[in-house]
């Protein structure tokens, strides 16, 4: 199970504005450790984003996105109060979901 | 669930979220990892070069477009492990933003599929292993438009 | 002049000699404290032993003077300074200007996380611009950029270059600028090296 | 082409006209181009999950007593973590010391936990591969202050003396490379490489530094305290190590938030 996100969203003008922050190392697998030794790859491969229960982004993410990843997106919709929820995979399989309160 | 992975993700996509894959992620709100492995552009997140990772991605042509394609970057960034990137653009029907960096191992960064109803914009950081462009890939209505800025990463602090 | 207004200018006289005077105790017993201070609270990690707190007479009055020193104090430093230098026995002072830019652009050396084999750089772009290739330098220290062009490249100068990096504190004794050569930083080689750097026509640095 | 289409061209037109007076701006220095990047960058500061976690560890029992630490007098009292970050380094009764806020935990840490102090302070910074429980703390603990005006006293004669030793350490000039904090910190507008070096003499300057510390340092991908920020300071100052929480670090921690008083305070923040 991966670390919590940060999720933060807010309603503007009929447009609701999620701002996410997600914990994850992020591995490029090019890295070596105090030893020499490799650190393998290890990083989020894909992201989704639903308001209820409709797709309003889905992020695919390579080895060059930053530790910590972050993430700004607008949508059209959304009511104070309701939930976007927001989940990630990375290439172990491990995943984590957690929504964010439009406010 | 066999029959779910087999599904194309983007055809779920468009149908509208309330089949097969979409209904899964929608009860469950977590993504499978299973399908999500099978959907991941591998090829395309491998490519050592621009032309590999466009080939990958089934680019043939992108033509170049500064204008409806606003791609904000720092032009110095003090630190390589976060540079922040931001794409807008302003073409109708935009499906897709995928965002590159040309010398990095691994060039291509992310890819952002926009549904319907998501504004054509998304901010992200990516890592930046020295100086080099960071190029924006736009799809419209089916076609490939790109534009470029580079961002020149610097030695920071004492080097100690 | 009055009486009263004698009286008033003695007493305003001694009252600013004995305020003097405290502040001089003060500041002295201050001193001594946070020498102590510092000398139990350091201690030996990796190449930074503890015993590197310990100031010698230059440190010491630099730090107290807040690198203002009196004129006297300032002459004896940097008579002392001067005695200690040492240039090259070949009477060569240029070397390799290629060497000299590695060595500017490494910012490493001599700190607790850096290895006794390595060879410290020199530390030159943290607080000098140099070559107009490189957009990351420090102002701490001026400019060098053209410095062969604008002063020429004569054996005078040379030398005197050779000896700002060996012992800055000779020209002045509480420059910023550490002694490279004195303290044992970069040798002969090295300093060669840099001098080419700033020195050499074909230097980036005069381009 | 639709009409809202048409509309959207229009916007895009519009919007690069205006970035084509944007680039007709008188050209930007490269601070200001770091200062733009550091502006890009301030959003989303991954030092919120430390204060999370470290929240956590405030409210979770722990140590041979298993106790929790809400009953630790940061200095405002029992408990009270709001606003204390800004009022120290401060005199503390019970220990007869000028503790700042990491020493202070550690004897919390002790006192009402039961760890050894001796232990706590061997490891105290937070590594790739272990995040400090000192380190998270504080972070919690600062992070509740976001916004209060540094009110650093000088009251008590040991703080009076803490602030001036600080002063002198400030200057103190010493090993191969004759640095002391000051060398780099007490001159206007001088940066090393890149990074603009905040004359600490200034109050606006050290404001402005102090109050951005403990900051999640993006190079090293952790957060770091004050205290692992002065350590790091005397690395580079090619000095010997400081011992964690040691009169010195605090004296010169002291001298360093006194002269950021009246500012509010910011962090944690988020540093290259």
């Amino acid at each position: 199970m991966g670390m919590p996100m940060k999720i933060r969203a807010g309603l503007k003008d009929g447009v609701t504005e999620v701002k996410i922050l997600m914990q994850h190392e992020m591995e490029t697998g090019l890295r070596k450790d105090a030893e020499g030794k490799p650190i393998p790859a290890w990083f989020i491969t894909d992201v989704l984003a639903q308001y209820k229960g409709k797709t309003v982004l889905d992020a695919q993410f390579g080895q060059s996105i930053s530790k910590n990843p972050y993430l700004l997106f607008r949508f059209k919709g959304g009511a104070v109060g309701e939930k976007v929820n927001v989940s990630w995979v990375d290439n172990k399989g491990d995943k984590r979901s957690d929504d964010g309160v439009i406010a | 669930m066999n029959v779910e992975v087999n599904l194309d993700r983007r055809n779920a996509l468009k149908a509208g979220g309330g089949l097969g894959l979409m209904a899964l992620f929608g009860a469950v709100g977590l993504l499978s990892s299973k399908a999500a492995l099978a959907e991941w552009n591998k090829t395309a997140f491998s490519a050592k070069t621009m032309d590999e990772a466009l080939a990958a991605m089934g680019v043939s042509t992108a033509e170049s477009n500064a204008i409806f394609i606003q791609l904000t970057v720092p032009e110095i960034a003090e630190n390589g492990s976060i540079v922040p990137v931001s794409v807008t653009s302003t073409f109708p029907n935009v499906e897709q933003i995928s965002i590159f960096v040309d010398k990095n191992p691994s060039v291509l960064a992310a890819q952002f599929n926009i549904p319907a109803g998501t504004e054509s914009m998304v901010t992200t950081r990516v890592k930046m292993g020295q100086t080099a462009n960071v190029v924006a890939l736009i799809k419209a209505d089916g076609k490939f438009y790109r534009t470029a800025k580079e961002v020149k990463v610097t030695a920071g602090g004492c080097g100690g | 002049m009055n009486k009263k207004s004698i009286i008033g200018a003695t007493l305003a006289l001694s009252m600013a000699l004995l305020a003097n005077a405290s502040w001089a105790v003060e500041v002295v017993t201050l001193e001594a404290k946070a020498a102590a201070i510092i000398k139990r609270d350091f201690r030996d990690k990796g190449i930074a032993k503890a015993d590197r707190v310990i100031q010698d007479e230059l440190q010491a009055s630099c730090s107290k003077y807040l690198d203002n020193l009196p004129a006297k104090l300032n002459d004896k430093i940097k008579a002392q300074q001067e005695a200690v230098m040492k240039y090259p026995a070949d009477g060569v002072y240029m070397g390799d200007w290629k060497a000299g830019e590695k060595l500017a652009q490494s910012g490493r050396g001599m700190t607790w996380s850096d290895k006794a084999e390595e060879q410290p750089g020199g530390n030159c772009y943290n607080c000098h611009r140099l070559s107009s290739k490189e957009i990351a330098y420090g102002t701490i220290g001026p400019s060098l950029l053209h410095i062969g062009k604008d002063r020429g490249n004569t054996v005078e100068i040379q030398k005197y270059i050779y000896g700002r990096i060996y012992n800055a504190k000779a020209y002045n004794p509480c420059a910023n600028m550490p002694r490279f050569g004195h303290m044992g930083i970069l040798g002969e080689v090295q300093i060669k090296d840099l001098v080419a750097l700033l020195l050499d026509p074909e230097s980036p640095v005069n381009k | 082409m639709t009409t809202s289409n048409l509309m959207k061209v229009i916007l895009a037109m519009a919007l690069s006209a205006s970035f084509a007076a944007v680039a007709a701006e008188p050209e930007m220095s490269d601070s200001d181009r770091i200062a733009r990047y550091r502006d890009m960058i301030s959003d989303g500061n991954p030092a919120d999950f430390d204060e999370m976690a470290g929240e956590e560890l405030w409210k979770t029992a722990a140590g041979p007593s298993n106790a929790t630490l809400e009953k630790c007098d940061l200095g405002k009292g029992p408990g009270v973590v709001k606003g204390v970050y800004a009022v120290l380094p401060k005199y503390f009764k019970d220990t007869d010391k000028v503790q700042d806020l990491e020493s202070r935990l550690v004897t919390c840490m002790v006192t009402l936990q039961g760890f050894s102090e001796e232990e706590l302070v061997k490891k105290p910074f937070s590594t790739e591969q272990k995040k400090s429980d000192i380190t998270l703390l504080t972070t919690y603990v600062v992070g509740q202050s976001k916004g209060v005006k540094m009110a650093v006293a000088l009251k008590h004669p040991k703080e009076k003396e803490a602030y001036e030793l600080g002063k002198v350490i400030f200057n103190y000039r010493a090993g191969p490379y004759d640095f002391a904090c000051s060398t780099c910190h007490a001159t206007n507008s001088v940066r090393i490489r890149m990074q603009d070096l905040p004359n600490l003499n200034v109050k606006s300057n050290a404001q402005s530094a102090y109050t951005n510390w403990p900051a999640y340092r993006v190079s090293q991908g952790l957060t770091r305290s004050f205290q692992w920020r002065l350590n790091d300071c005397f690395r580079q100052q090619r000095f010997p190590e400081p011992k964690f929480i040691s009169e010195t670090t605090i004296d010169l921690t002291m001298f360093l938030a006194v002269s950021a008083n009246g500012a509010p305070y910011a962090g944690p923040g988020l540093k290259r």
